[in-house]
């Protein structure tokens, strides 16, 4: 998130798109702080939520219509000139002219300019900025020309208006102009509104849209970088962020460089060339590079061989390895090998059936976690017709391997929260039996690994072998890897006019000291600062700082440490003017001093405030850049034109199975999402408006329980607070359908079906779309084969055997908070 | 006696999360029980001898027609005049120091009379140790400096700990807020000492009429009528006495065999 | 670290010691005692943060002879002050379980049965398995788009998922380690 | 939502034998002091009677407890204005009474004998308190139907001494010993019991109104209306009336009294838990 999780209690109003108040209840109470303080909250959402129990207002909108939402918010805050025109002049990119050729969706039928149908891709080349004889993008700041992102924007959004969101998202066109009024008078500055989201955005196949779309309105509302603003992304892994940080992810090296692809990165040379841009802060890119190269591969990574670049795989497209391209190869036989580490994907993934009969084709699967898995125990599973008739556990040859692995508090190491925030937790028992950290799980694999290649003069085993991998003899030292993380100095490093700065094997203080020339290594740039050395030369972990906070630092900077740089609120430069002063004394919160010693002696000026500065403490806002406060991004600004694989704008399409044709154009859905197919009719997907699976149906999360249930279906004291599987239905289709409350049902989709107790109720209504009434269910995806022995309610089908491996163009990420159903009553 | 602690349960600000529920079982390491089907996100119906806190979902329409989800996180009121204290033949349930009222488990018989007297159905009898149960208010937190594991807990404030004059302060000027804000039935449940039970040390504010949250809107002490039902069983004991008397004194005359 | 005397409030004239209370006729007092003695107090606390959400919920964690006996919400906490959900409030029982295995589990191919391992065995045969299959699936060089012989030194028979549920110096060695592998197929649960 | 004790057929024998010993005692001790010679019997009987009935109901009571060898907590406290506390009180009480007139019944001694007379007057009071305190004290809780019942205990104390006096009758109808003008006079003061019985039963149905639903109507009414109002009551009246000529026919109303006696607190008990 770009802010902090008490800084919402600055918040005028609040709007939470997730269901915040239960997946998120402590952080939740910075939100009813809040609103002790005066402030409103809005809750948008399908259902009605103990989020929306706590909410001044609930507008429900059917699942798969968030774009037309956001976008009909925008269109309202233009249209009533309710933007901070001052902002979107100076901060954001709405000034800057866009290429003549450029067409906006709404003059290409739902499609913008450059759209390939044959590859389902579009041609970006009219996707970027006019440029003057220096290089540098036009911009017209009166926002007036028909070219500039700002013209263009409206004109895109000009079909999403109030009439249009009450057709597609179902929500009364007076409920509608409330909720937006409330919002978008959050703007300007004296006040400042944030707005939640968790999976309830992202699981869509435009996802990354969606959020962009948000993004958006924030921009357009002067609510990013300021207090009481700000994207607030509510995470629902305690080390979600840290996993992603430090890329366990397909796409990306830690730090958020981009995996190497085999086509576009063949040399270090050329991958830095292509990944580094000329201007903002990723100019570094080459320094954190080299530092992470030589972080890994210590001695033998040197300039003659790229650092050990070529060690690192390559990819051979940017369209493979996601979660569900693993499990499709997987079950397309391509697999061989395969580790499920503290992931339990036979529950938690899209088109879970598909991925259990995908384990079955393995060679071996290694599964480390605290509990017996339903991964772990996927050759146990019940049958699922018409896929397996029995438990054919005979003819399954996979070879399982169990870990057992540590909780938290059994280990050191840090997590890194929702806020970028890092903790270090400390190790309070040992693991009982042969139960291991995960650390050293993996630490023995990679030792013994080292061991089976030794003397192998293969060119291909050498990265294997110069890893650095020595972190003790069993049990691996995990303030020596963050150490190593954080970086160091490889010998003794003087800057220009030969003062030391670091001694040789210091930890680096900052980011801005590491270097590309192999004398500095960092595993992960971003968290550099993380550790230091005192006086003596010991290392001091800042993430293990337990400083509260008061009323000089609210935001508590002593407390863990927070990347980048302990920066508690991202893009703070945006909370002063582009003169430097606070928007407004209520709002001040970083802003320039030009009586402040400088870093140059007999200078001054520097940015001051109640965080530090996410920008160059230094440089003065009527300097070159002075005004950037997006420093990520080469030009500085915030971003309303910002090309992503589906359109430089968020369009709303419908989810790939949708009850109702798409009103706004004639594309009915996305037209790059990522549709697979899958053999034997694991994926089939309900045609658009299908009888056959009439309701629309979402999947979410419950406060008592934790995504797949491995850390909660396990726990007695979590597992007996709901009675048993259930799905949530409206009174009216019970009434339909002649279901009670606590009937069993059966809810179909075209990839499988499930049982589940119905609970009906009036948090359920159905959602009057262009005059014709959908019904919605919702169904928790927690539940599974394994739990208590004793609490039958602790087990349960798994919901995800419905949903469909579908993704979206830009990340893959599967479609589950809106796919098509049926609902029959009994066991069908 | 040392100043009275209470728990004051401010509805207004429940998110109906049920971190009181599970910190209170952690805390007092009550056991699992298998659920009942509630209809709702509840898990029980009422309080049992592992469930101490209980949180309630009552699904309500406002008067505007829209739909509130009131979520109560409920407790023992450790009420001034307690119907399960009163009722306990054996001392075992007493008041504390600090006007909370815990059972003593090491002197409880398990006779249950307390489960019948408590006018909030709050104790439980817990068959595997033959005694009753219920919350203690964490009596060994309180005792050492720390408030109840519930009230610690809870992520939003919605369970607030602390001297009881105080809390009734504040709970005074929030249900003002409240009705400011158009929670017209906003009141507070307990908060009077001169009202029912002599007030209740775990007390409530509620966002509608009590009967909503099911509790009862006056509870009464079930020993009100002692007196009034012995002197009638006296009574009655004249009466029967009377005919005995009767029946023994007309010697010679009816009975036996003619 | 011994038990922080800041996870204290203040009031009244708390002690420890056993209360008069208005018993009538037994003596209560040894009895009362036991009631307020408070079984955190001897014990050793230690930082943690809560392994659930994301909101990081820092959790002090009492144990007793190498025993977790109570884990609660951290109140000096900036971002909780102290306060847990319910899954943080159950926190204990991730480590206090009977449903947990202590043993390495190996299933071999066909049984319908665990049997358990030895942890070096275990490794040792994890180990193997990935050798055989990089060095079976290994692709050294590739040619590129434009038909040039790139180093793409990668494996596509292994895979790996997770996990947002380790630490990250977890997930440094994990990255650091399976993309030297030549692994590609990498994700966590960031893609669910 | 309000809870049930789970008092069921242990309580409901205490509840039973408990009136028994506490009428028995009482008609014992009128018939010795009130009663001509030829009432011996019937007082012996009474003391007799009583005797195992309170030790009957101190097991019960002790075996009920969730910790019984806690049994003595239950002197730990005196409360005078709580039924349980007192009643455990009571109970060991009029337990000891109940043991010295049982020896004294034996006595032919006029000195023991006036001794005896004296001391069952009082403990007459605490024969009445065993058979009424038990209604108190359901109608001193918080449930529905027990605790709106004001008459609870001059029912239960109205029931326990028409049970007790057929309890007498029926021994002395077993034992041979039915056919003195004691035998007579015990059914005579059963009679008069039975009647205040069905007065105040009456009354109490007539105050409840629709608090008494739980035994008026749903599945217990058929037991309250058949077993306590029609055989317990009605039926050994009008047997009384016209059978009273025939021992057995007698007998058998007895029978039937105890039996009213016993659906009485079973029903009372149960409804409310049902």
């Amino acid at each position: 998130m770009t802010t902090n999780l008490i800084d919402i209690q600055n918040s005028d109003v609040i709007m939470a798109t997730s269901n915040m108040a239960e997946n998120h209840p402590v952080g939740f109470q910075w939100v009813m702080k809040a609103k002790e303080r005066g402030a409103k909250l809005i809750h948008v959402d399908p259902r009605f939520t103990r989020t929306s129990a706590a909410a001044d207002m609930h507008v429900p909108l059917r699942s798969g219509t968030n774009i037309v939402f956001f976008g009909g918010m925008i269109k309202y805050a233009i249209d009533h000139n309710l933007h901070f025109k001052d902002y979107v002049v100076h901060y954001t990119n709405a000034s800057f002219l866009i290429d003549p050729e450029f067409k906006t969706a709404t003059d290409g039928g739902g499609l913008f300019a450059g759209y390939d149908a044959a590859k389902r891709a579009y041609d970006q080349k009219s996707w970027k900025y006019q440029l003057d004889a220096e290089g540098n993008p036009k911009r017209d700041l009166t926002l007036r020309d028909p070219n500039s992102v700002f013209q263009l924007m409206r004109r895109h959004y000009s079909r999403y208006t109030v009439e249009m969101v009450e057709r597609v998202c179902g929500i009364p066109k007076e409920k509608f102009v409330a909720a937006a009024k409330l919002f978008c008078e959050a703007s300007g500055p004296e006040k400042t509104g944030s707005i939640t989201y968790a999976l309830n955005l992202t699981q869509h196949t435009n996802g990354v849209e969606n959020i962009r779309a948000l993004c958006m309105l924030q921009l357009l509302l002067g609510n990013v970088g300021r207090p009481g603003g700000g994207v607030v992304a509510l995470r629902g892994h305690a080390n979600v962020q840290g996993a992603t940080d430090l890329a366990v992810l397909y796409q990306d090296l830690p730090g958020y460089h981009p995996m190497p692809l085999r086509d576009a990165h063949p040399d270090l040379k050329t991958y830095l060339e292509k990944t580094t841009p000329k201007s903002g802060f990723v100019v570094n890119r080459p320094k954190w590079v080299v530092s992470m190269l030589k972080a890994w591969y210590g001695d033998r990574a040197t300039k003659e061989n790229d650092y050990g670049f070529d060690w690192i795989a390559k990819r051979a497209s940017a369209d493979a390895y996601s979660h569900q391209h693993i499990f499709v190869d997987m079950y397309n036989g391509k697999l061989k090998g395969f580790f499920a580490i503290g992931q339990n994907p036979a529950v938690g993934g899209p088109n879970a059936k598909l991925a259990r009969a995908a384990l079955e084709k393995l060679d071996w699967l290694v599964v480390q976690d605290i509990f017996l898995t339903e991964t772990a125990e996927f050759w146990k599973a019940p049958a699922s017709p018409p896929h397996r008739e029995a438990a054919g556990t005979k003819n399954i040859k996979t070879e399982v391997f169990f870990l057992p692995a540590a909780p938290a508090a059994e280990k050191d190491g840090t997590l890194t929260n929702t806020m970028r925030l890092i903790q270090w937790h400390e190790k309070a028992v040992d693991p009982p039996g042969d139960v291991r950290s995960d650390a050293e799980h993996i630490y023995q694999l990679g030792k013994r690994l080292r061991t089976l290649y030794a003397g192998s003069k293969a060119k291909r085993d050498q990265g294997i072998l110069a890893l650095t991998w020595d972190y003790g003899d069993k049990h691996p030292d995990m303030l020596k890897v963050l150490v190593e993380m954080n970086g160091v100095a490889i010998e003794e490093l003087r800057d220009k006019d030969g003062k030391v700065l670091y001694r040789k094997g210091e930890p680096l203080k900052t980011f801005a000291d590491l270097r590309d020339d192999g004398t500095t290594t960092s595993g992960i740039w971003i968290y550099t600062g993380a550790t230091v050395w005192d006086a003596e030369g010991k290392v001091v972990n800042r993430t293990a700082s337990h400083k509260k906070g008061d009323e000089k630092d609210y935001l508590a900077h002593g407390w863990g440490w927070s990347w980048p740089a302990n920066r508690r609120i991202l893009y703070n430069r945006a909370s002063a003017n582009p003169a430097g002063k606070p928007w407004s004394e209520k709002k001040k919160f970083l802003w320039w001093d030009p009586e402040a010693p400088s870093n140059v002696p007999d200078k001054k000026g520097r940015w001051v405030g109640l965080d530090v500065p996410d920008f160059n403490a230094f440089l003065a806002p009527d300097a070159k850049g002075g005004d950037n406060p997006y420093i990520m991004r080469a030009d500085g600004k915030g971003a309303f034109f910002g090309p992503l694989l589906d359109g430089p704008f968020p369009e709303h399409y419908e989810p790939v199975e949708s009850p109702v044709k798409n009103l706004l154009s004639r594309q009915q859905m996305n037209p790059t999402a990522k549709i697979w197919k899958v053999g034997d009719k694991r994926n089939e997907l309900a045609g658009v408006g299908s009888a056959e699976y009439p309701y629309v149906i979402t999947t979410y999360r419950l406060t008592e329980h934790h995504l797949s249930g491995v850390m909660s279906r396990y726990l007695p004291m979590l597992a007996e607070l709901f009675e048993s599987h259930f799905a949530e239905i409206s009174h009216e289709l019970a009434k339909e359908l002649g279901i009670a409350n606590g009937d069993t049902i059966t809810v179909m989709s075209p990839r499988g079906k499930i049982h589940a107790k119905a609970m009906v109720t009036n948090r359920f209504k159905p959602f009057t779309i262009d005059g014709k009434k959908i019904h919605q269910i919702g169904v928790p995806w927690h539940w599974g084969y394994n739990g208590v022995p004793g609490l039958p309610g602790s087990k349960g089908d798994i919901t995800n055997d419905l949903s469909a491996t579908v993704g979206d163009s830009n990340v893959f990420i599967q479609e589950t908070k809106a796919f098509c159903c049926n609902v029959k009553k009994g066991v069908v | 006696m040392a100043r009275t602690l209470a728990m004051f349960t401010d509805t207004s600000l429940c998110i109906g999360c049920r971190a009181c529920q599970v910190a209170c079982k952690q805390w007092n390491e009550l056991g699992m029980e298998v659920p009942e089907w509630t209809g709702t996100y509840q898990n029980h119906t009422h309080f049992t001898d592992q469930t101490f806190r209980l949180v309630r979902f009552i699904e309500e329409p406002k008067p505007t027609g829209e739909l509130a989800w009131l979520l109560m996180s409920d407790v023992c009121k450790h009420c001034a005049q307690a119907g399960c204290l009163e009722a306990c033949p054996t001392g075992a349930i007493y008041r504390t120091q600090y006007g909370t009222v815990d059972i003593n488990q090491d002197t409880c018989n398990g006779c249950r009379y307390c489960v019948s007297s408590c006018p909030f159905g709050v104790v439980a009898f817990n068959a595997s140790s033959g005694t009753a149960k219920k919350c203690t208010f964490c009596n060994d937190r309180i005792h050492n400096g720390l408030g109840p594991a519930c009230a610690k807990a809870c992520p939003t404030e919605s369970i607030q700990f602390g001297f009881r004059d105080e809390l009734v302060a504040r709970a005074q000027k929030r249900v003002e807020t409240l009705k400011g804000m158009g929670f017209k039935e906003a009141q507070l449940y307990g908060a009077d000492s001169n009202g029912f039970l002599g007030g209740l040390n775990a007390f409530f504010l509620l966002l509608a009429r009590p009967g909503t949250y099911n509790l009862p809107d006056s509870p009464k002490l079930p020993q009100r009528n002692v007196v009034v039902d012995s002197l009638l069983s006296i009574g009655s004991a004249v009466l029967v006495g009377l005919g005995a008397l009767l029946a023994f004194r007309e010697r010679g005359q009816g009975g036996g065999d003619a | 670290m011994s038990l922080s005397r800041r996870d204290f409030l203040k009031f009244g004239s708390a002690t420890a010691a056993g209360v008069a209370v208005g018993s009538r006729g037994l003596d209560l007092a040894p009895v009362e005692a036991a009631a307020t003695t408070l079984k955190i107090k001897e014990a050793k606390a230690f930082h943690g943060v809560c392994p659930y959400c994301a909101v990081g919920c820092a959790q002090l964690i009492y144990t007793k002879d190498n025993r977790i006996i109570d884990i609660e919400g951290d109140p000096d906490t900036p971002h909780t002050l102290g306060r847990l959900c319910p899954k943080g409030a159950a926190t204990i029982q991730l480590s206090n379980n009977p449903l947990r295995p202590t043993k390495a589990l190996y299933r071999a191919p066909g049984s319908d049965t665990w049997e358990e391992k030895p942890l070096e065995w275990m490794w040792d045969e994890i180990a193997k398995r990935v050798k055989a299959v990089r060095d079976a699936t290994f692709v050294e060089v590739e040619k590129s788009k434009d038909g040039k012989d790139v180093v793409v030194n990668r494996t596509e028979g292994l895979a790996n998922l997770g996990s947002a549920c380790i630490d990250n110096e977890e997930c440094y060695l994990l990255t650091k380690l399976m993309r030297t592998l030549g692994v590609v197929y990498l994700e966590h649960q960031a893609r669910v | 939502m309000l809870k049930i004790p789970d008092w069921e057929m242990t309580i409901v024998w205490y509840f039973f034998l408990g009136g028994i010993a506490g009428g028995a005692y009482f008609t014992a001790a009128i018939a010795d002091n009130f009663g001509s010679a030829r009432d011996r019997a019937v007082s012996k009987v009474g003391y007799l009677l009583s005797l195992p009935l309170t030790l009957a109901c101190g097991i019960l009571l002790i075996a009920d407890l969730g910790t019984p060898l806690r049994f003595l907590n239950m002197l730990g406290a005196f409360k005078f204005w709580n039924p349980m506390s007192i009643g455990a009180w009571g109970l060991g009480v009029f337990g000891l009474f109940s043991l010295l007139s049982s020896v004294l019944s034996f006595s032919t001694s006029q000195q023991m004998v006036g001794l005896r007379r004296k001391l069952s007057l009082v403990g007459s009071i605490f024969g009445f308190f065993l058979a009424a305190y038990t209604g108190v004290l359901l109608s001193a809780t918080t449930l529905p139907f027990w605790g709106d019942s004001r008459l609870m205990g001059a029912l239960f104390l109205a029931s326990g001494a028409s049970t007790g006096m057929a309890a007498i009758s029926l021994i002395m109808f077993l034992g041979g010993t039915a056919a003195g003008e004691g035998w007579g006079k015990v059914k005579k003061a059963d009679r008069y019991s039975m009647i205040i019985e069905l007065v105040l039963l009456a009354v109490f149905l007539g105050l409840l109104g629709s608090a008494a639903r739980p035994l008026t109507s749903g599945q217990f009414a058929p037991l309250f209306w058949g077993g306590l109002v029609g055989v317990g009551l009605v039926i050994p009246l009008v047997l009384e009336f016209v059978g009273q000529r025939v021992k057995a026919v007698a007998a058998l109303g007895a029978v039937l009294v105890l039996v009213g006696g016993f659906v009485l607190r079973y029903v009372v008990l149960m409804s409310v838990q049902a």
